[in-house]
């Protein structure tokens, strides 16, 4: 058995990274699920977040939790805002387009975030990011069990809206058929701004948890945004469940193929599992199919 | 490498076939039905030969620029046969860069082999990558390709840093010795100029010949709609599969040359995303599906970038960024896509009028 | 749109064409990273060339001609890099020199090495620049080798003082760049020549990577040595999850980039402390006018240099003497000077260019290992000797 | 001497919902037969399943006796099946003339014989005039006449017309009406779904009506449009 605790760390370390992975892939298959854009600035929305809660941090001195409560709103205003002055206009445009759209607004982000804090990597100390408290002989780092237990309420609270609310009711019609919802009455260019607006702002509580962790470049978003591609594909595209699930699926894949096969290969076990998926069972765990008859 | 003046008319790629022309002046009487009957977009070919001689004449100290000009242009030309003519949007085509690349490198210095047969063997090897990669993704609905494209990408880059036998590694490889054809120092940049001119000519010369024939048409109607494709007994996989084996090639091809002009191969910069995304964006902002949009992009992007280095160059992606919002919002279909339509338009308002 | 393009072109044109022009002056080329993500080393190099110039032009330049550095901007890509190169050989410079990132110098090296032009090396330490290194490729800054070797000197010393086998294994950990890499691979070289045993080697990808699965792994194996490779961003990562898994190591060892730099003692916090590092220059180096470089460097930045600057004001005072003693600036000639150098104490150490384990024409000078002591480094081995306390690392549960 | 079409027992499900339950049709060369029945009742789920484009749970299709029914769309137009869509989509941004090249190329690789095709087929629409428009600027009773040009193209031996007479004013669909019958003239088998009565009792000698993707009356037009089962599903649909 002396396998055994070296494993349990490896897993709840990987599920503890998953559980970021799952909040923001959840944001990215919202965005799809609603609106049928694929988000290529989803991962430059991370890194927003994460420099909102550096610069918070340096200048107020705000704890980057406290952070959040500024970084959601702020969030949502700005993705809904870029909804309506750039995706709105591409609402029945070929979906290239839009997916060419964002891709150029992940261009102009991260390479703002250049202009502005130039490329030397920021961080920010908290005196509690290396604590640990010991479980069963595992020990689990209180800043990932912090960044744990937001992601759950977060994710919590959106199922509530998505399911106990008026508006959520409204975002699940959109999601299953603009035209009838339209039909109904909804105002669908509105859901559509509310749902790239909390979309954004998941993504950037996802940035801001992430700050105290790791290290803010201004390029570190591209490598989120194809995290958060492998996992809403593995979860299936559109499914805010499957997404928690590939998020959480991910994590472990990857920690516990860093762990016992190649460390190098770190990111290529999601990729590895992406085409696997694909090849294999391509509606995702969790999805409905999307194989041409 | 020009074009026999006998081609098939056509209306894709130069100007439609059965309008009768206006009033050809006396001296174009030979000229102009050539040109009617698609000559057009050859004279363009021989255009772009004579800018690149031009090139070659004026800035003879600047063959460097000019080289990764025209390999800019070639690959974005090779990923159009995909992209634009077939529709599917890749930003994974530096994987096939790299590979082009690195085949080059590793046979040239693990066993020798002489560049034109490393050459052949990038080329197949990329075809051969495209199918089985075509294989996965082509037969799903949505946007897996362009999804995957970026994955397939970055697992060729990781291999490349881990495979240290094979690629020497995060290190990288460093070609110092190659064969010479002809008599010809592959590593003289003047030879590089002239073989990346003729490689930019290749793949627009391989792009009208496909455009215009069966497999161009079929690439078109893959790309306009799947379902009505499929009623003209067009099997979507296999066109897809034949377009990405060709632009993979076509793109592994200007690899092996841009692996000799580097002569220091390393995985980050050949494989990287960056590099799969301006190959892409210069020739949407180009012209998806048209000869010349693609080598009107990179040009117009390569020389904006030496004009605005110091206004831009700390975030010089900024501008690609900005411009492929302003082409998305504004002008869909692409510069040179945007000029055609008007042209044609008013080609067939005149022939409608008169 | 056509007048815009017709603009381009003209543009373009004028900028091609407005080459060299008269020259009373002295020029030397230089490739650097102004812009792009290597462009707070390019500003570290600009800093270390205006000392370096103030310097050399109120000495008279090269015979009483003035000198001039013709910077060149290569945006920290490659392309742009060999397209500068292309440029600086055919104004007919006489010494070109460049440039920060190994991904860059190493085909710039290439280039210059089939153009038969000499090239000179001052911040790029990829072993493979000089390794085999070709006629015209002259280095001054150590390479990558000499970042692992300072640190196994350290381990020595350690084993000297506190009784042999006090160290005995290693597990390295490095990034998949090209100088991690190198530098890796040096660990494993030296620790086999010296009688430490590598345990584990693991690397990983890009910044802001998740360390604990190798971390987790490394801690059952009980190493003596943690030998960490990596760049800024992930040091302070790497620090902050070594406290956090608990790894207990007797010597944590940084070797290069990231660790050397102030960043890392903020991100890391007391973390930090005890670690030691690899540089190749610091103001504490025994070497005349160091303590007063670094004075003027830190007054031209407006903060504290880097050692990159250090490199490159050295590299402009190798390439003024070159020129000085060269018999005409002919490649040949000034090839001829390069390998005739013999500058026995400049502010980055003794300075010329030797052919030895497998390098050509390097510099063979030693790296400089600190301790962090209390949110500080300090200086610990310089030129061969101890220069000061080799600090215990205590266990984590005992700070 | 095989049918020209045999369709048995087919039956398409889109989860738990039963588009089409248990039907079976068959024709000969030269034979019209039509598809009606209230929206939403499976004619185009029936179509699709003929055609490829959507998949049969059960049943077998036989072209000229030999199995098709597990082959895909393209591969059934290679045998000789054409095919009209419901909502015309002709190629954007190409040509009237290179439209129908596509199809064309099926039969003839050499582009000059493939040409001469198209616009054979376009002539015998009434579209050769306008070969050299861009196809996106017809109206709609020419694209109509495109999409059964790109059809004619393949050169198929069945023939399906999804609607084809919908929205034609009454001299179009009279040329439309007796260009279909000099079509089954010529030997192709011919199955039609449609709406416009007119067409369907001038051209059909056989009906087949649907209803909640059942087969509920089969036989000649008007013997059909008396049935009370026929009346009842069609005002039965009315009121939904």
């Amino acid at each position: 058995m002396e396998w055994l605790a070296p494993f349990l760390q490896n897993l709840t370390g990987g599920l503890l990274i998953g559980g970021i992975y799952a909040l923001i892939g959840v944001g990215l298959s919202l965005i799809f699920g609603v609106m049928r854009i694929i988000n290529f600035a989803h991962g430059e929305f991370v890194a927003v977040g994460m420099y909102t809660a550096i610069v918070l941090f340096q200048r107020l001195g705000m704890d980057p939790y406290v952070a959040l409560l500024v970084a959601a709103p702020l969030g949502f205003v700005l993705g809904a805002a870029l909804q309506r002055v750039v995706l709105h206009r591409l609402i029945d445009a070929p979906a290239d387009s839009t997916l060419l759209a964002t891709l150029g607004l992940a261009l102009v982000l991260s390479n703002v975030l250049f202009l502005i804090f130039g490329a030397e990597p920021k961080s920010i100390y908290l005196p509690y990011a290396t604590a640990t408290v010991t479980l069963g002989g595992v020990r689990l780092p209180v800043a990932q069990l912090i960044a744990g237990a937001i992601t759950l309420v977060v994710i919590v609270g959106l199922w509530l809206i998505l399911t106990r609310t008026e508006v959520g009711r409204a975002v699940r019609a959109t999601a299953q058929n603009r035209l009838g919802a339209e039909l109904v009455g909804i105002d669908t260019p509105r859901i559509h701004a509310l749902v790239f607006g909390i979309g954004m702002a998941l993504a950037m509580c996802a940035g801001v948890i992430l700050a105290p962790l790791l290290f803010a470049v201004p390029t570190v978003g591209s490598s989120y945004t194809l995290k958060a591609f492998v996992v809403t594909v593995l979860g299936g595209l559109g499914s805010v469940p499957g997404a928690i699930g590939g998020g959480l699926l991910l994590g472990v894949v990857e920690f516990l193929g860093a762990s016992y096969l190649s460390s190098g290969y770190r990111d290529a076990y999601g990729l590895f599992a992406f085409l696997l998926i694909l090849l294999l069972r391509p509606e995702g765990l969790f999805g409905r199919t999307v194989k041409r008859v | 490498m020009t074009g026999s003046p006998d081609r098939g008319p056509d209306a894709g790629a130069g100007p439609p076939p059965a309008a009768p022309s206006a009033a050809p002046g006396p001296a174009s009487r030979a000229l102009t039905p050539w040109l009617e009957r698609g000559g057009a977009p050859w004279l363009g070919l021989a255009g772009v030969a004579a800018a690149g001689a031009a090139w070659y004449v004026v800035f003879p100290s600047s063959l460097s620029l000019g080289i990764g000009l025209l390999l800019l242009a070639g690959w974005a030309s090779a990923w159009d046969l995909l992209g634009g003519w077939t529709g599917q949007t890749s930003l994974g085509h530096a994987a096939f860069v790299g590979l082009g690349a690195y085949v080059v490198g590793v046979t040239a210095t693990k066993y020798g082999l002489a560049p034109w047969w490393s050459v052949l063997l990038a080329m197949a090897l990329a075809a051969v990558l495209a199918f089985l990669w075509g294989r996965i993704t082509f037969g799903l609905r949505g946007s897996y390709f362009v999804l995957s494209s970026i994955a397939v990408a970055e697992i060729l880059r990781l291999i490349a840093i881990n495979e240290r036998k094979l690629t020497g590694g995060a290190i990288g490889l460093f070609i110092f010795d190659l064969d010479r054809p002809f008599g010809l120092d592959l590593f003289s940049r003047h030879t590089e100029f002239w073989l990346a001119l003729g490689y930019l000519l290749l793949v627009l010369a391989t792009t009208l010949l496909v455009t215009r024939g069966k497999l161009g048409y079929q690439m078109r109607a893959v790309r306009e709609d799947e379902a009505s494709a499929q009623a003209a007994g067009i099997n979507p996989v296999s066109v897809k599969s034949l377009a990405f084996m060709l632009s993979a090639a076509l793109t592994a091809l200007g690899g092996c040359i841009y692996g000799i002009f580097l002569s220091a191969l390393q995985p980050q910069p050949l494989f990287e995303l960056h590099l799969s995304v301006r190959i892409a964006l210069v020739a949407i902002i180009g012209g998806r599906g048209t000869l010349f949009g693609p080598l009107i992009g990179a040009a117009m992007l390569t020389l904006a970038g030496e004009l605005f280095r110091n206004a831009f160059a700390e975030a010089n992606l900024l501008i690609y960024g900005l411009l492929i919002v302003i082409v998305v919002l504004f002008v869909p279909r692409g510069l040179m896509g945007e000029l055609r339509r008007r042209a044609v338009r008013r080609r067939y308002a005149k022939s409608a009028g008169g | 749109m056509k007048r815009v393009f017709v603009a381009l072109l003209v543009g373009c044109l004028a900028l091609l064409t407005a080459t060299a022009t008269a020259q009373e002056t002295v020029k030397i080329g230089v490739i650097t990273s102004l812009t792009g993500r290597f462009a707070e080393f390019g500003e570290q190099h600009k800093a270390g060339i205006q000392a370096a110039l103030e310097d050399v032009n109120a000495a008279g330049g090269v015979n009483g001609a003035a000198v001039e550095v013709v910077f060149e901007d290569d945006i920290s890509e490659v392309n742009a890099a060999l397209t500068a190169g292309e440029k600086l050989v055919n104004q007919g410079l006489p010494l070109v020199m460049g440039a920060y990132s190994s991904g860059i110098t190493n085909p710039l090296a290439q280039y210059f090495t089939r153009q038969q032009r000499p090239f000179l090396v001052f911040t790029s330490s990829d072993d493979a620049i000089t390794r085999p290194g070709s006629d015209w490729i002259f280095r001054i800054n150590q390479p990558s080798y000499a970042y692992a070797q300072v640190l196994f000197d350290v381990f020595d010393a350690i084993n000297a003082e506190r009784g042999a086998g006090t160290l005995k294994t290693v597990v390295t950990v490095h990034g998949n760049g090209a100088f991690e890499s190198a530098v890796a691979d040096a660990v494993d070289v030296i620790a086999a020549e010296r009688g430490y045993t590598v345990l584990q080697r693991q690397d990983y990808d890009q910044a802001g990577a998740d360390f604990r699965p190798i971390l987790n792994r490394f801690k059952t194996l009980n190493p003596d040595i943690l030998f960490m490779v990596s760049y800024a961003a992930d040091s302070v990562a790497l620090m902050r999850q070594v406290q956090e898994v608990g790894l207990d190591a007797k010597v944590f060892a940084g070797g290069a980039a990231g660790f050397a730099l102030p960043g890392f003692i903020e991100g890391s916090g007391p973390a930090a402390d005890y670690v030691f590092t690899a540089t190749m220059w610091t103001k504490d180096v025994p070497y005349p006018g160091a303590q007063d470089l670094n004075a003027r460097l830190s007054a031209i930045l407006g903060r504290t240099p880097s050692y990159h600057a250090a490199q490159a004001y050295a590299a402009v005072i190798t390439a003024v003497d070159v020129l000085k003693r060269a018999a005409s600036f002919s490649p040949a000639d000034v090839r001829a000077a390069l390998l005739a150098t013999n500058m026995p104490d400049t502010v980055y150490g003794p300075i010329r260019f030797e052919d030895y384990q497998g390098y050509k024409n390097q510099a063979p000078l030693p790296a400089v290992a600190e301790q962090v002591v209390n949110g500080d480094f300090v200086t610990v081995y310089v030129n061969g000797q101890v220069v000061g306390d080799l600090l215990e690392t205590p266990s984590w549960n005992a700070r | 001497m095989p049918r020209a079409l045999e369709a048995e027992r087919i039956t398409v499900q889109f989860g738990g919902l039963v588009a089409v339950n248990d039907v079976s049709l068959a024709l000969d060369t030269g034979q019209i037969v039509g598809l009606i029945g209230p929206n939403g009742a499976g004619k185009s789920t029936l179509f699709n399943a003929l055609t490829g484009y959507a998949k049969a749970r059960r049943g077998t299709v036989r072209l000229f006796g030999s199995n098709v029914e597990r082959l895909p769309p393209y591969a059934r137009a290679r045998r000789g099946m054409g095919r009209t869509f419901q909502i015309e989509r002709p190629f954007e941004g190409l040509t009237v003339l290179e439209n129908v090249l596509i199809p064309a190329f099926l039969r003839h690789a050499n582009r000059a014989e493939a040409e001469a095709a198209a616009m054979h087929a376009l002539e015998l629409v009434g579209l050769s005039d306008r070969a050299v428009q861009p196809s996106s600027d017809l109206n709609l009773a020419r694209r109509r006449r495109l999409e059964l040009a790109k059809a004619l193209a393949v050169q198929p031996r069945v023939l399906f017309l999804d609607e084809l007479m919908a929205g034609l004013n009454p001299p179009a669909l009279k040329e439309m009406i007796g260009f279909v019958r000099s079509l089954a003239d010529s030997g192709i088998a011919i199955v039609m779904v449609e709406h416009i009565m007119q067409a369907v009792t001038e051209l059909c000698e056989e009906v087949i009506v649907l209803a909640f993707g059942e087969k509920i009356a089969h036989g000649a037009p008007q013997q059909v449009m008396n049935d009370p089962r026929v009346v009842e599903a069609y005002l039965g649909g009315a009121d939904e």
